[in-house]
Formats: structure tokens, C-alpha cells, sequence
């Protein structure tokens, strides 16, 4: 039987070998489809490995390779990280499923590149979840960003290339110009970047600093979307629809947030970040950022592109609530991060679904769609409910942590911004559900269409019945994550 | 025995003993060294075609001995003639250029007749074509003179007979240069 | 007999000396580049050969005596070859030679 | 007088920018070359200049001397000639083949050829 | 009149790999026994030439040798291919000559010495420029020689000041006389040449202009070469005559040595840089971005501190890894194709995948990712900027790295892509491919494996900072 | 009487600078400068008797080497059409 350290040790390692096999395999679709499920089902099964092990205080803590002493690569283990590492590889082997039904449908081009790149990404999601320093951290986000550029890329066409192009530029500028110089930063003040119970800050920065350091993580961390670099996300639309699945739910804005979080209770620390005052203005900003990103979303047509915006709020949920520093909040955050995922990659599979079946993009041709993709249309509705919050959806778990915390704090500014933000959500949300259902057909179709794809409608349906029943048993989750509220020692 | 091997030992001394006259020490290192530096410009001479069966330039410096000291005189009396032109106030001269047509029937012999006309004060040799010589000279009055022939003659005669070293009939004499 | 040689030596070094500052002022004298050529000949052909003489009686007969004479033979064989060479050079080069004598000449080349 | 108790000095700092001036105002290449020449020979007069001794002799031993002038700054000179020398070598060997690539020598001709495709 | 074809090659080689031997085993007595030291022809110094190695050109000596020894074998196709066979006997006696130069400069403890060393080093390069296919290789080669010389000529006359005032050319005994003179105006002029001149051979921004060119037309194996070793030896001479020669003490209290250094090296790095992110061509892409790779080294040096010093020292060496392994790859891409333009990198991801891979692997480290070698010189330059407070500084060396990433990304953008006009495979020769993966295999092992470099560096940087040879 | 004879030799030189600094030909600055070499030649011989070591005359006889062959070389340099454009003819 593995042992919980090999795992941890192979956890990078699978998709790697998995990507190289999918090359080598590139010449016989089936085999290569076959490869990726296999990857992603043997990805998750380490993972859940790990997880066993953490439930079983296996604390496991490995060290790959040390350059210089106290810089080195190494991974660990706790509570965020295998959430995070579970949810990326779980929702992988269902976005590896709606793939295959993507791309044979749309009959794309460089499949070969696509099922590699994708698993690239997934071992620097594995790298980026299970780090245990912000070094090692680091390395994977950007493996992570340079990995996805193909992916988003994927049409070749112009507007693809220049969509890819603020993709990257952004998010590698973000992080060389930010995220790197606040490492830098915590190293020459803290003399380690290792991510430590209770921080590694308290009493070696005074608080204004703190903040200044704190705002470069979070902007620096390009892919949490925080405005004003939330810009990547709504450029990357350009990307295939499994594509977006991996931005939005999989693993890239996973792993921004994640980072955040990460940083904020390891690095910093809550007990510490609780006395610095200054810490207020970033709460601002983050609830400036749901806020906006909502208005946006309401005034988008384009359905992808209102799915961007959407995200873009929802994930400063889940910053915000990490800012919170109240317990409860730092676990609505982690939920969050589940329920967002479950949530956002039904309705992208959705979205997804209604371009292969009936090629339309925009809001107002989805009129009276609803009858002819029933189960898309259903699963759209599920989705789109977890975001507003609404029982008995995931995103209803995740808000209730969230305001829980707020009262914990007292922090009326972020339950103004929740409740505000549900409303632009249900508004947003609420009229494409009744359109799809109760309106009558207004464009018609191309040609005659039903459901997409099998695979495709199988994944949307299990991600859509995750968003229920995540509502019902998230128990086990909850109860893990109180592990991140372990003081030090 | 060969004529060419002789010519080759005769540089070869001619060398070695420009060597020790100017070294003027005869360690033997020195010595050594400066028979090395003999062979080496040997070598490079006769590989560039300088020393060959036909003619030696030395032999000429003999040839000439009678030449010389008439020569001195002439470039005696000449530099006063042009030093007498520069200093006056007026400065009477007239350059002109004129042909000249030699005599010689050896290279050397042009070569000779050429270098004595640039060497001696007031005038110089422009150019050298076969036997016709293109000359520049300070003042008209040294052209009648050295169309007159008297140095042609005199270097002719100081050339002797044909040797083998004669100059292909029109052939150019190559320059001095 | 010492007397007459340094005499001689002084006499030499002395004629040298003035045929020198002569070209010198020919130099800048005359009038175009063929006309200064003459003036060069005459220290070539004049100074250099008179002050080297004279220190050659200076002296007496050592290797130094060689030397200059070495000296002598040299200049005598370089300074008409540079003086051709730098006529033809001009010429070619396409500066004005002074005019023409009526002799017997045919068109060049 | 301290300009003519350095005199040297100041001879070779003249030179020098002599030498400096011609290689930075000439565009035509074998000017720059003698520029260069002339630059590191203001160094060389500097350098042997400093050798010399009040009242010392040509460092070559002889009868009857006792002060002679420093030979080390001779000795290291002559290798910065030979140096010299074999860098003019090549600066010229490689004007020449400039000359046959491009039919000139003139730097601002070269970079207009260079311009054509 | 000699032979050309492969005989000169092997030669070379053979030669090039006894000289790794030597710097071997000299290096591993230098860390047994300390100092080592030759008088040559018998002759004590100051009259006689002195050879010294001590750590800090143990190192230089191992990097030249190393990098020879793996760069000669690569240079057999890839010199086949760019210059005419006839000539090919002169590169590998130029090549040669260059190292010999390269390595006496190393190893000699004699001031005028590394004159004469530096001068035979550069002749050798002028030769080997001027070799290059484009007849542009000539002016590159003429401006280089004109820019050289003059640098040479600058640092002859320091050491000629420096020979006026203390009556000897031997380093450690001038370090030792220097003092009892540091107040004179000659001495401070003697510094000021030479750090000019020595600045010029290490084309420190603005004195760089003559690098582009000559990288860019010289043969590849020969920029390969030239951009690992050549600017790192004149590196290494500015080290020494700043610390060793000189003294920190003069160097950094009586001269303004770090505000002539620092901001040069400063706008140098940033500015090439950015300039290098607008060039079509890559070899000279490549030769900007060296030039901005020196402003790295000498900031190092200009910090004034021994883990400055470390910094540059590392930095000294991993540059020569990364640099020789991207002009090498450039070199694969030219043997196939003939030029390094933009262009002709299209789909080269598929056509060449060692090749550009390797390209990759290099730009990595030239990034700075960590893993790589690049990483670890940048992170004690960032260290060293952040013990002195300098965090501008520390700004300035990330902004470097981002425009980095900019240059090579554009690179990989267009060879993977973008489309070529074909799709076959035309991958390298393997005796270009092997060299090439092994320089990038030790940027990527000496960026684990710090122990060696890192602790080289430090000892060295200790020795040099404190003074003493 | 040597001193009159360097001093002689030096007017010489002065003038011969002076015509190489006033031209007009390029081929008038060559002849100035080539009889400034020759009195160099000149100047070096005497100075070797004015101080007495004649040792010094073989620098004269190099001197005199350098000065013809430099001469030859910068000649062949101008008829070769170094001062002109391209395309001259050369023969
Ligand atoms: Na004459
Ligand atoms: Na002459």
C-alpha cells in the first residue's frame, strides 16, 4: 500500500508522466482519451490517499530538493491543501469526461496538446496545493500560468492569440513584479518562507508594512482576480469551454485564492493580522471588487464572458472572507472554494453544452431553450442558485460561513457587501433561468438540435448533483477544515 | 656548378656578414641566432623569386664603381643649382616633364639610369616604360641637358656588354619600386 | 692631420647641416608637389650624406664608422625608389605635373 | 614650473588626444587605425619617459657608466609594441577585407551598404 | 599549407580537454594547499612574471576550461557548417590562442601581464569575428578592435601610473605598496584608467556597443565562447584590481566607486534589456541581454560588500553556463537553417524539439527560475541589495528578470506557437545536440546542487574583500 | 659643432612638419612627412655622438628600415585607391 509520503512525493509526479504518455499516445485518440481518464482517476485516488492519511494524523512533511539552506522545494500536508488538491483532481476526471465529448463534437484542432497541457496544469495544481513553502509556491503558480497559456490559446486566431497574451502578461507581471518581491520581502524580515501554523510575521513587521506586504500578495496573486487585475479572466474567454472549466473551477483561480488564504493564515497569521487595523482597507477593496464585478456581470449578453465576471466577484468572496480573519470565515473561505467550484464548472459545462448543441453564445438567444436541453438547462439552474446562495445548494454552505464570521467580527461592512452581492447575483442569474424555461423560442437554431453530447451532459449532471449533495454532506469537509484553525505547536 | 646555388651562397655571405657588422658581438648565441635569421631570409628570398640562375644585383654594385664618383659630382653641382633657385628671391624655375629614351639593355641598367636621374637634385623619374623614361624636372634647363645623354651613356657604358641579364626587347623594366 | 680631418668633418656637417634647412625652405617654398619633390631630393642627396660623412671622420675607423656607412649606402638606395615611388603615386593620383616639353613624345599608354 | 617638470607627460596627454580625436572624428577606417596608433604611442613615450633617470645613460651596459635609466618600463614597451603592432596587423588585414566586401573603407559608405539588403 | 577538415578539430579538442585536466587538478591543489605560485624563467618578482592562483581564479581557470572543453566539441559541425573550409585550420589555432590568452589572464599575479594576456586574448577574437559568414562580421570585428584597443590601451596606462608610483607590476606586492600612495593624484588616476579600460573589455553600459555586433556575426561556437568566458575574465580583472590591487579600502573610501558603478550597471541592465526585447535577430537578442547580464555582475561588485561580491562571483559563473548553452542552441538553429532571425523559429517546437527545449531550459535560467542556476545568482544579488537596505535595487533586479521573461517568451511564443512553412523534423546533429544539454544540464544541477559554486564563491569573495591575494 | 648640426637637422624637421600640416595633396603631407623621417634618421645619429653612445646608430638603421618601408606601404595604400571611392582602376 502507498505510504501517505509517496503519495504526497508521486502526487506531482502522475499527471507529468500522464502528460508524457498522452504524447506519446497522440497518435491514437481513444488510447490518449483513455490515458487522460486514467490519469486523472489515479490523481484522484493519491489524493484521496493523502487525504486518509490527514484524517489518520499522518502529518506528512517532504523536502524534494534544498538549494540553499532554509530555500528549498518541498510539499506538506494539511487541511487547505488536500481540500484544494481534492477538488482539482475530482473535478478533473469529470472535465476529463466533458472533453472528450467537447472536443470530438466541435472537431478541434492540437487535442494531443490540449489533454497534455491540461495535465501539466494539474501537477502544478498538485505543486501549488500541496507546497509547503512559499518558494515551492511560487515555482508551480507559474508552472501553472505558462502551462495554461496553450490551453488558452487553444483557436490560434487572433483574437485567441491576444486574449492568451493578456493572460499572461498579466498574470506573470502580477506575480514577478509582486508576489515576488513579497516573498522577497517576507524572507529578509521573517528569514524563512516556510508556510508555518500561526504565521511567521507577529512582532518582525509593524502593521501599516504588514499591510503593504499583505496587499502585494493579494494583488500579486493575479489569479484571485482581485481588482484592478482582474483583466486575465474576461480576456481568457477566448478559451474552449473545458478550458474555462479549469480556469474558473478546477485549478487556476483555486489556486489564486488558495494561495491568498494560504498566505494570509500561514504567513501571516490571524492572531496577528486581527490587531493591524490597516488590514480594513483591504477588506475595501476586496468588497469594491464583489461588488463591481456583479454590476459588470448584470450588463454582459455574452454568456461565457457574464460567467467571467461572475467569478471574478465570487472569488473575492472567498479573499474577502479570508480577510475576515474570524474563524468561521477563514472556513466559509475554504468551503467557498468547494461550493464555487462545484457551482461555476456546471455552469460552464452548461454554457459549453449549448455551444456544441445549438452554437449560440449570447443571453438573449436562449430563449425557450430550456425544452429542448432539459438537463443542460436544469443543471444551469442548480449552478446558477449555488451562486446566489440559495438552499439547498453548495454556495448556501459556504455563504453561511461566511456571514457567520462577519457577525463573529462584528464586521458590518462585509454583510452589507454579501447581501448586496446576493441580490446582484440572484438578479443576474434568476432572468437567464426563466428565459431557458418559461419564453418562447425567439431565435431559431441552425439546425435542429437536442441534447449535446453524452459525456458532456453526464458531466454536467454529476457536477450539478455535487452542488446538491454538497449541501447535504459537507460535514466532512467542515469538520477537516477546523484543522487550519490549529494554533502553532 | 649550378649558377643559382652560387648566387644563393653569395647572399647568403653578403647576409651574414651585414649580421656581424652590425651586431659586432660574436657571442655564440648572437652568432647563432644570426645564421638562423641568414637561412630564414635565404629561404623567404628564394621563395619569393629573388635569387634566381640569372642575375645577381650584387655583381651591379661592382659593375657601377666607375659610375659613382661622376655621379657625385653631378649631384654635387645639381643641389647647388637647385639651392640657388629655392633661396632666390625670384625663384626662377620652370617644371617640365619630357620623355627620355634609354640605352641600357640590362634591368639593372635602367634601373641604374632611372635612380641616378631621381638622386641627382632637379630632377625625378615619373615613370619607366620599356626603355622610355618619363622624367620631371625643376628647371627647362636640365632637360636639354639630360636629353643630351651624357648620364645614359656613362651608365651604359658602365654596364659593359649584354650579360645574360638582358632586358626583353620593349618589355617593361618593372618599376624601381 | 687630426686638425684637417675634424676641419674636413666640421665643414661637412656644417654643408649638410645648411643643404638640409635649403630643402627645408624649398619645401615650403616652391610653388606645387612636383616642384617640392627637388627640394626633398636635396636632403636625401646633399644633408644626409654630408652629416653622416662627417661624423663618419668623427669617428675614426670603428664598427661605428660601418655603421654610418651602412647608413649611407641605405639612404642612397631607399630615398630615390620612396621619390619615384611617391612621383608615380602623384602622378597617377592625378596632380598637376607643370607643363609639357615639346620633345620626342608619343601619347602614353 | 610644473608643466615643464612633467613635460612628459603633458607630451603624451597631447598626443594622446591627438590620437583620441583622429580615431573618434575619422570615419574613413585606416584613419581610425592610425589614430589608434597614435594613441598607444602616446602611452609608449609615457611609459619609457618615466624610466628615465636624472643624469642615467641608455640602459645598455657599456665602459665608463654608472647611472643608467630604468630598462624594465624598455622592456615591458617593446612587448606592448610588438602587441601594438600585430593589433594594427590585424585592424589593417581587416580593412582590407572591409574594402573588398563593401568597395569601401569609409565607415558611413559601410553603414549605408549595410543598409541595402 | 595546413590541413584542414577534421585533424585541426581533434587538435583543438584534445588540447581543450587537457587543459580541463589541468585546471582540475590545479584547482583541487589550490583547495588543498592554499596559494599556489610560479615564477616564470626562474625570475622573482617584481623583475620576473609571477603566476598565482588562489580560489577566486581557480574558479575563473576551471569555468574557462570547462566551458572549452564542451564548447570545442560542438564547435566541430557547427564551425564546419559556418566558415569555409579552408579557413577552419585558423579558427581552431584563433580559438586557442584565445583560450591561452583567457587562461594566462587567469592565472598571472602580474599586472602588465594581464596586458599582454588580454591583448592576445582579444586578437584571437578579432580573428575569430571577422570569421563570421556575414560580411558584416568584419565592421563588427573592426569596431570591436578599435573599442578593445582602446580599453587595453587605458589599462596600460593605470598600471604604467601604478608602475610610476610604487616600482612594481607584481599584484600582492602592489597591494601592499598602493597604500603608502593611495593619497596621490597618479594613483587615483592610475584607478580611474583602469576601471575604464577594464570596463570597456567587459562591456559595461555605455562602453557596450561593440558586444552586439561582434556576438551576433561571430561564428556561433565562437559567441558561445566569447559570451561564457571573454566578458567574465575582464569581469574577474576588475574584481582584482578593485579588491586585490587597489583595496576595498581605496577602492569603495577614497573613490566614488559606487556611484560610477551602480547606476551605470543599473540603467545598463534595464535598458538592454528593453532594447533587447525589440530585436528580430536572436544572437544579438541574446548579446543585449549578456550586456544586461554584466550590469548584474558588476552591481555585484559595486555593492562594496562580500555577499555583493558572492553575488557577482556566482553570477560570474552561472552566466557562463547559461549563456554558452543558449548560443549553442542558437548555433543547432543556424547549422540548420543559417540564421537565428525570428522568423525562422516558427514551429521550430516540433522541428527541433532538443533544440528548442534546450533554448527554453536556458531562458529559464536566464529568468531566473528557480531550480536553475539563474536563480541562485539573483537570489544572493537580491540578498546582498536587501543587507545593505537597497531596496530599489532589489525593484530593479525583478523588473530585470520580467523583461527577461518578456524576450525569451516572445521566442517560445513564435517557435511553438506559430505555424512554419514545414512541419519535418530537423532536429540538430547529436555532437551539437550532447554539448548543448550538457551545459544545460549543469545550469540545471548547479542550481540544486549549490555546494560547489556557492561555496567557491564565498571563500573567494572572503579573500578578495579582505584584501589580501 | 654636433649641436649645430641636431639644431640644423631639427629647422628641418620644423619646416618639413609645417609643410606636412599646410598640404594641399595628400601626396605633399607623404613627402613632408618622409623627409621628416629621414632627418630623423639623421637626428638619431647625431644625438648618438652627442651622448657619447654610439650603440644608439643601430636604432637609426631600424629607423631608417621602418620609415622607407611605412612610405612604400602608405603609397601603396593611396595608388591603390584608398582615398578614393571604390571601383578606381589599379594596375
Ligand atoms: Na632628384
Ligand atoms: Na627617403
Amino acid at each position: 500500500m502507498l505510504s501517505a509520503s509517496t503519495a504526497l512525493e508521486i502526487a506531482v509526479l502522475v499527471p507529468l508522466i500522464g502528460a508524457l504518455l498522452i504524447v506519446l499516445a497522440g497518435r491514437w485518440p481513444n488510447l490518449r482519451e483513455t490515458v487522460t481518464l486514467v490519469t486523472a482517476v489515479a490523481l484522484f485516488g493519491v489524493v484521496m490517499r493523502i487525504l486518509w492519511g490527514l484524517t489518520h494524523e499522518e502529518v506528512v512533511e517532504i523536502t524534494l530538493i534544498e538549494m540553499l539552506p532554509g530555500l528549498s522545494i518541498a510539499f506538506h500536508t494539511e487541511p487547505l491543501s488536500i481540500l484544494f488538491a481534492a477538488v482539482a483532481s475530482g473535478l478533473w476526471v469529470v472535465t476529463s469526461v466533458y472533453s472528450i465529448g467537447y472536443m470530438r463534437g466541435n472537431n478541434e484542432q492540437h487535442q494531443t496538446r490540449f489533454y497534455a497541457c491540461f495535465a501539466i496544469a494539474l501537477s502544478a495544481a498538485m505543486g501549488v496545493a500541496f507546497s509547503a513553502n512559499l518558494l515551492t509556491l511560487f515555482v508551480f503558480y507559474e508552472v501553472l500560468t505558462l502551462s495554461t497559456y496553450p490551453l488558452v490559446a487553444h483557436k490560434g486566431d487572433e483574437a485567441a492569440k491576444r486574449g492568451a497574451r493578456t493572460y499572461l502578461g498579466i498574470l506573470l507581471a502580477t506575480s514577478i513584479g509582486l508576489l515576488l518581491p513579497a516573498i522577497i520581502w517576507t524572507w529578509s524580515v521573517a528569514g524563512t518562507l516556510d508556510f508555518t501554523p500561526g504565521g511567521v510575521l507577529e512582532g518582525r513587521i509593524t502593521g501599516g508594512l504588514a499591510t503593504v506586504l499583505l496587499l502585494m500578495f493579494v494583488l500579486g496573486t493575479g489569479k484571485a482576480a482581485v481588482m484592478p487585475v482582474h483583466r486575465w479572466l474576461p480576456a481568457a474567454m477566448v478559451a474552449p469551454t473545458p478550458v474555462s472549466a479549469l480556469l474558473h473551477a478546477v485549478a487556476v483561480v483555486k489556486a489564486g485564492v488558495f494561495a491568498i488564504t494560504k498566505i494570509v493564515i500561514y504567513i501571516f497569521g490571524l492572531d496577528f493580522l486581527v490587531d493591524v487595523p490597516e488590514e480594513r482597507l483591504l477588506v475595501y477593496l476586496v468588497g469594491f471588487t464583489i461588488i463591481v464585478a456583479s454590476i459588470v456581470a448584470l450588463r454582459q449578453n455574452n454568456l461565457k464572458r457574464m460567467l467571467a465576471y461572475s467569478t471574478v466577484s465570487q472569488l473575492s468572496y472567498i479573499v474577502l472572507a479570508a480577510l475576515v480573519l474570524a474563524p468561521l470565515s477563514e472556513i466559509g473561505a475554504a468551503v467557498h472554494i468547494v461550493a464555487h467550484a462545484f457551482g461555476k464548472i456546471t455552469l460552464f459545462f452548461a454554457a459549453g453544452a449549448i455551444y456544441v448543441a445549438s452554437k449560440k453564445t449570447e443571453i438573449t438567444q436562449l430563449s425557450g431553450i430550456g425544452r429542448r436541453m432539459p438537463w443542460t438547462m436544469t443543471a444551469f439552474a442548480i449552478g446558477g442558485l449555488s451562486m446566489v446562495g440559495v438552499p439547498p445548494t453548495a454556495g448556501f454552505v459556504s455563504k453561511w460561513y461566511m456571514i457567520a464570521g462577519a457577525f463573529q467580527n462584528d464586521n458590518y461592512f462585509v454583510l452589507a457587501v454579501l447581501i448586496i452581492a446576493t441580490a446582484l447575483n440572484a438578479a443576474y442569474f434568476l432572468p437567464i433561468i426563466f428565459r431557458a424555461f418559461f419564453d418562447t423560442e425567439n431565435v431559431p437554431p441552425k439546425k435542429e438540435h437536442g441534447e449535446a453530447p453524452w459525456p458532456m451532459v453526464a458531466a454536467l449532471t454529476t457536477t450539478a448533483a455535487l452542488v446538491l449533495l454538497f449541501f447535504l454532506y459537507n460535514g466532512p469537509v467542515v469538520t477537516l477544515e477546523y484543522g487550519i484553525l490549529k494554533g502553532p505547536g | 656548378m649550378n649558377k643559382r646555388i652560387l648566387n644563393l651562397l653569395l647572399m647568403g655571405l653578403m647576409l651574414a656578414a651585414v649580421w656581424l657588422l652590425l651586431s659586432g658581438l660574436f657571442k655564440p648565441l648572437l652568432v647563432g641566432l644570426g645564421m638562423a635569421a641568414t637561412l630564414l631570409t635565404l629561404w623567404l628570398a628564394s621563395r619569393m623569386g629573388i635569387i634566381d640562375a640569372a642575375t645577381h644585383p650584387v655583381w651591379a654594385v661592382f659593375r657601377f664603381v666607375s659610375f659613382w664618383p661622376w655621379l657625385t659630382v653631378e649631384i654635387i653641382k645639381s643641389s647647388i643649382d637647385v639651392a640657388r633657385r629655392v633661396l632666390s628671391p625670384s625663384m626662377p624655375i620652370s617644371p617640365t616633364v619630357f620623355e627620355l629614351r634609354s640605352t641600357q639593355k640590362t634591368v639593372v641598367g635602367r634601373v641604374v639610369l632611372a635612380n641616378s636621374i631621381t638622386l641627382t637634385p632637379g630632377t625625378v623619374t615619373l615613370d619607366v616604360d620599356g626603355d622610355r623614361l618619363t622624367v620631371h624636372a625643376l628647371a627647362s634647363e636640365s632637360v636639354e641637358y639630360a636629353l643630351s645623354g651624357e648620364m645614359d651613356r656613362r651608365v651604359s657604358r658602365a654596364e659593359g656588354p649584354p650579360a645574360d641579364g638582358a632586358a626583353p626587347p620593349g618589355g617593361r623594366a618593372g618599376d624601381a619600386a | 692631420m687630426a686638425l684637417a680631418v675634424d676641419l674636413l668633418s666640421w665643414a661637412l656637417i656644417l654643408i649638410g647641416g645648411a643643404f638640409g634647412i635649403i630643402g627645408g625652405i624649398g619645401l615650403l617654398r616652391l610653388p606645387d608637389f612636383f616642384s617640392r619633390i627637388h627640394a626633398a631630393s636635396l636632403t636625401d642627396s646633399m644633408c644626409a650624406p654630408c652629416i653622416i660623412a662627417g661624423l663618419m671622420l668623427q669617428s675614426g675607423f670603428t664598427l661605428v664608422t660601418v655603421k654610418l656607412g651602412f647608413l649611407i649606402v641605405f639612404l642612397f638606395l631607399t630615398s630615390p625608389t620612396a621619390s619615384h615611388a611617391l612621383a608615380k603615386a602623384a602622378l597617377r593620383g592625378g596632380v598637376e605635373s607643370g607643363q609639357r616639353h615639346p620633345g620626342p613624345q608619343e601619347e602614353r599608354r | 614650473m610644473s608643466f615643464f617638470a612633467h613635460y612628459n607627460y603633458h607630451l603624451a596627454i597631447i598626443l594622446a588626444m591627438i590620437g583620441f580625436y583622429t580615431m573618434i572624428s575619422r570615419t574613413n577606417m585606416v584613419k581610425k587605425v592610425a589614430g589608434l596608433n597614435i594613441f598607444q604611442v602616446s602611452v609608449f613615450i609615457l611609459f619609457i619617459s618615466m624610466g628615465v633617470l636624472d643624469g642615467g645613460t641608455v640602459p645598455i651596459l657599456a665602459e665608463g657608466y654608472e647611472r643608467y635609466s630604468n630598462p624594465l618600463p624598455h622592456v615591458l614597451i617593446l612587448t606592448a609594441i610588438v602587441v601594438g603592432v600585430a593589433t594594427t596587423a590585424v585592424a589593417l588585414a581587416l580593412v582590407v577585407r572591409i574594402r573588398e566586401a563593401f568597395g569601401t573603407v569609409e565607415e558611413d559608405q559601410v553603414q549605408a551598404k549595410d543598409d541595402e539588403p | 599549407m595546413l590541413p584542414a577538415g577534421r585533424l585541426p578539430w581533434l587538435w583543438a579538442t584534445a588540447v581543450s580537454w587537457f587543459m580541463l585536466a589541468a585546471a582540475i587538478s590545479l584547482a583541487a591543489q589550490v583547495l588543498d594547499v592554499g596559494v599556489l605560485s610560479y615564477e616564470m624563467g626562474g625570475w622573482a618578482p617584481p623583475i620576473g612574471i609571477e603566476y598565482r592562483l588562489d580560489p577566486a581564479n581557480a574558479l575563473l581557470a576551471l569555468l574557462i576550461a570547462a566551458l572549452a572543453a564542451v564548447v570545442l566539441p560542438f564547435a566541430g559541425r557547427s564551425i564546419a557548417s559556418e566558415v569555409p573550409e579552408e579557413k577552419s585550420p585558423y579558427v581552431y589555432a584563433a580559438l586557442l590562442l584565445f583560450l591561452a590568452g583567457q587562461m594566462g589572464i587567469a592565472v598571472t599575479g602580474d599586472a602588465f601581464n594581464v596586458f599582454v594576456f588580454l591583448e592576445i586574448s582579444s586578437l584571437a577574437t578579432y580573428t575569430l569575428i571577422a570569421l563570421g559568414r556575414n560580411r558584416r562580421a568584419l565592421t563588427a570585428s573592426f569596431s570591436y578592435l578599435i573599442m578593445g584597443t582602446v580599453g587595453a590601451t587605458f589599462f596600460l596606462i593605470g598600471v604604467g601610473l601604478l608602475y610610476a608610483m610604487t616600482g612594481t607590476l607584481n599584484m600582492a606586492d602592489l597591494a601592499a605598496r598602493i597604500p603608502d600612495v593611495a593619497a596621490t593624484r597618479t594613483v587615483h588616476t592610475a584607478y580611474a584608467f583602469i576601471v575604464i579600460g577594464v570596463c570597456l573589455k567587459l562591456a559595461l553600459f555605455p562602453l557596450h556597443l561593440w558586444l552586439p555586433n561582434a556576438y551576433t556575426y561571430a561564428p556561433s561556437a565562437v559567441t558561445a565562447l566569447m559570451a561564457a568566458t571573454a566578458t567574465k575574465v575582464a569581469i574577474y580583472v576588475l574584481i582584482r584590481f578593485i579588491y586585490t590591487v587597489f583595496g576595498p579600502t581605496f577602492s569603495f573610501g577614497d573613490m566614488p566607486t559606487v556611484y560610477l558603478l551602480v547606476p551605470l550597471a543599473v540603467v545598463g541592465l534595464l535598458s538592454t534589456s528593453v532594447v533587447a526585447i525589440g530585436q528580430d535577430k536572436i544572437k544579438r537578442m541574446l548579446a543585449y541581454s549578456s550586456v544586461a547580464q554584466i550590469g548584474y555582475m558588476v552591481l555585484g561588485i559595486g555593492m562594496a560588500t562580500t555577499a555583493g561580491l558572492t553575488a557577482a562571483l556566482l553570477h560570474v559563473f552561472n552566466h557562463a553556463l547559461m549563456k554558452g548553452a543558449l548560443f549553442m542552441a542558437l548555433g543547432c538553429i543556424a547549422i540548420r537553417f543559417g540564421t537565428s532571425q525570428l522568423d525562422a523559429f516558427r514551429g521550430l517546437g516540433r522541428r527541433m524539439p532538443f533544440t528548442m527545449a534546450a533554448f527554453v531550459a536556458g531562458g529559464l535560467s536566464l529568468v531566473g527560475v528557480p531550480l536553475t542556476v539563474g536563480f541562485i545568482s539573483k537570489w544572493y544579488l537580491v540578498l546582498a541589495a536587501i543587507e545593505l537596505g537597497w531596496w530599489p535595487i532589489v525593484a530593479v533586479i525583478i523588473v530585470g528578470s520580467l523583461l527577461a521573461v518578456i524576450y525569451i517568451w516572445r521566442v517560445v511564443e513564435v517557435a511553438y506557437f506559430q505555424q512554419g512553412e514545414s512541419t519535418e523534423r530537423c532536429e540538430a546533429p547529436l555532437s551539437l545536440l550532447v554539448p548543448t544539454w550538457i551545459l544545460i544540464g549543469a545550469n540545471f544541477w548547479f542550481g540544486v546542487d549549490t555546494r560547489v559554486t556557492v561555496g567557491l564563491a564565498e571563500r573567494a569573495a572572503q579573500l578578495l574583500a579582505g584584501g589580501g591575494p | 659643432m654636433i649641436a649645430a648640426a641636431i639644431l640644423s637637422i631639427m629647422v628641418t624637421m620644423a619646416l618639413a612638419v609645417i609643410r606636412a600640416l599646410l598640404g594641399k595633396t595628400v601626396y605633399d603631407r607623404i613627402l613632408a612627412v618622409n623627409v621628416f623621417g629621414t632627418k630623423t634618421v639623421l637626428l638619431i645619429a647625431a644625438l648618438a655622438f652627442l651622448t657619447g653612445r654610439p650603440d644608439v646608430l643601430d636604432i637609426a638603421l631600424a629607423y631608417a628600415l621602418i620609415n622607407f618601408i611605412g612610405m612604400i606601404a602608405v603609397l601603396r595604400y593611396f595608388e591603390y585607391g584608398g582615398a578614393e571611392p571604390a571601383g578606381r582602376e589599379s594596375d
